[in-house]
């Protein structure tokens, strides 16, 4: 199976792109992915959070992502300035 | 996207989105206006650069107005906001809750820009003179 | 009568009113905007009168905005206000309250807008298709 | 003594006068004025309430008034209609 990814913020910045395709054999949840993208890209885990939105919704730990799906990385929000 | 929310690059007039939301009915209006503050953490802060997930973030705050609406019934809201680069002391976000009295509009402004800050996919990066940093993103 | 505490028969503008208080170190501003309404007990408002006794309006708007700044001691504020005769829809007050963060000027401005309504000399009377009334004046 | 008073909004309607002089012999306080309102104007009675201000600050009953005093009646402000 292949996704593409958004990313957005520090997360494109530590990625180095705006887009990442990733390639999965078998089934794959959010939880994985998250995990994957960790061990590929360690600065992730020093993020306060990251979420995984599908087709323009944050999705949970255990939806399944297909093909197709609008898949983005969502680093934290901009937060509390005023 | 409608008019009542709204993602651009052009400086937000206050004006023109309480207008959206006047209505003869409404008594009483709550506006926030988000502005880009000069110094965090006692740096200065030469500009923002602001990014949007755009087609989620209107998803999203189409959202926030929908749950608020279930709270309120008869209010009437708009949610704008600004993205790319943004001075010292312009609006980044402009929300206007109309409402028939006072304690509602209120109410209902603070749950709007509550819920925006959690979840709205919008990001900030404070460029300061020596460096710049996405606001937000580490602990 | 500054800049800030003002009492006028002129249309309100409201980033005008917001542009006296916004500043780089304060990043959340509250407005509240307090409309004409159409119809209150089911009767149609044709227009409003307000009156007010100015002098004595200006020194209470001015005392709420000390009391607000000894709660809020960081904040900017800006009370205007209406007099003479409105139509449905048009704003009688504006108030603006810039604070560092959000949730204080939400709180300064539910403060100042509560206070105005209780203390500050200024009536209205209703006037309908078939009579008038001043309004809050009876039980 | 003679006073002056000020009057807007239904209390003006009411004694059909912006303004209003009043003569009373020896010490006159809020309470004692306030009565004299009623008395003369028995509609003044009907109202939710009214207040008196001395010198454009609102004055307790015990409030002693004096030639020269800024006064004025204030009739419930303008409520809750938003």
């Amino acid at each position: 199976m292949k996704i593409q990814v958004l990313l957005f913020g520090i997360a494109r910045d530590i990625v180095g792109s705006s887009q990442l395709s990733l390639s999965h054999d078998g089934a794959l949840d959010v939880k994985t992915f998250k995990q994957i993208l960790k061990d590929k890209y360690p600065k992730m885990s020093h993020l306060s959070y990251f979420k995984v939105a599908v087709n323009q919704e944050f999705a949970k730990d255990d939806r399944v992502l297909n093909e197709g799906d609008e898949i983005a990385l969502i680093p934290p929000v901009s937060g509390g300035s005023f | 996207m409608s008019d009542l929310i709204h993602i651009t690059n052009d400086i937000l007039e206050v004006e023109k989105i309480v207008s959206l939301v006047s209505h003869p009915e409404l008594g009483g209006i709550s506006v926030f206006i988000g502005a880009v503050r000069n110094r965090t953490q006692g740096k200065n802060v030469v500009r923002l650069e602001y990014e949007a997930y755009e087609p989620m973030a209107v998803a999203e705050m189409t959202r926030i107005c929908n749950r608020l609406k279930e709270q309120w019934s008869d209010a009437r809201v708009a949610i704008h906001h600004r993205v790319g680069i943004l001075t010292v002391g312009e609006a980044a976000v402009v929300i206007a809750v109309a409402t028939p009295h006072r304690d509602h509009a209120f109410a209902a402004c603070k749950f709007a820009i509550d819920t925006l800050k959690e979840t709205v996919p919008i990001w900030k990066k404070e460029v300061f003179e020596d460096g710049e940093v996405w606001v937000a993103a580490h602990p």
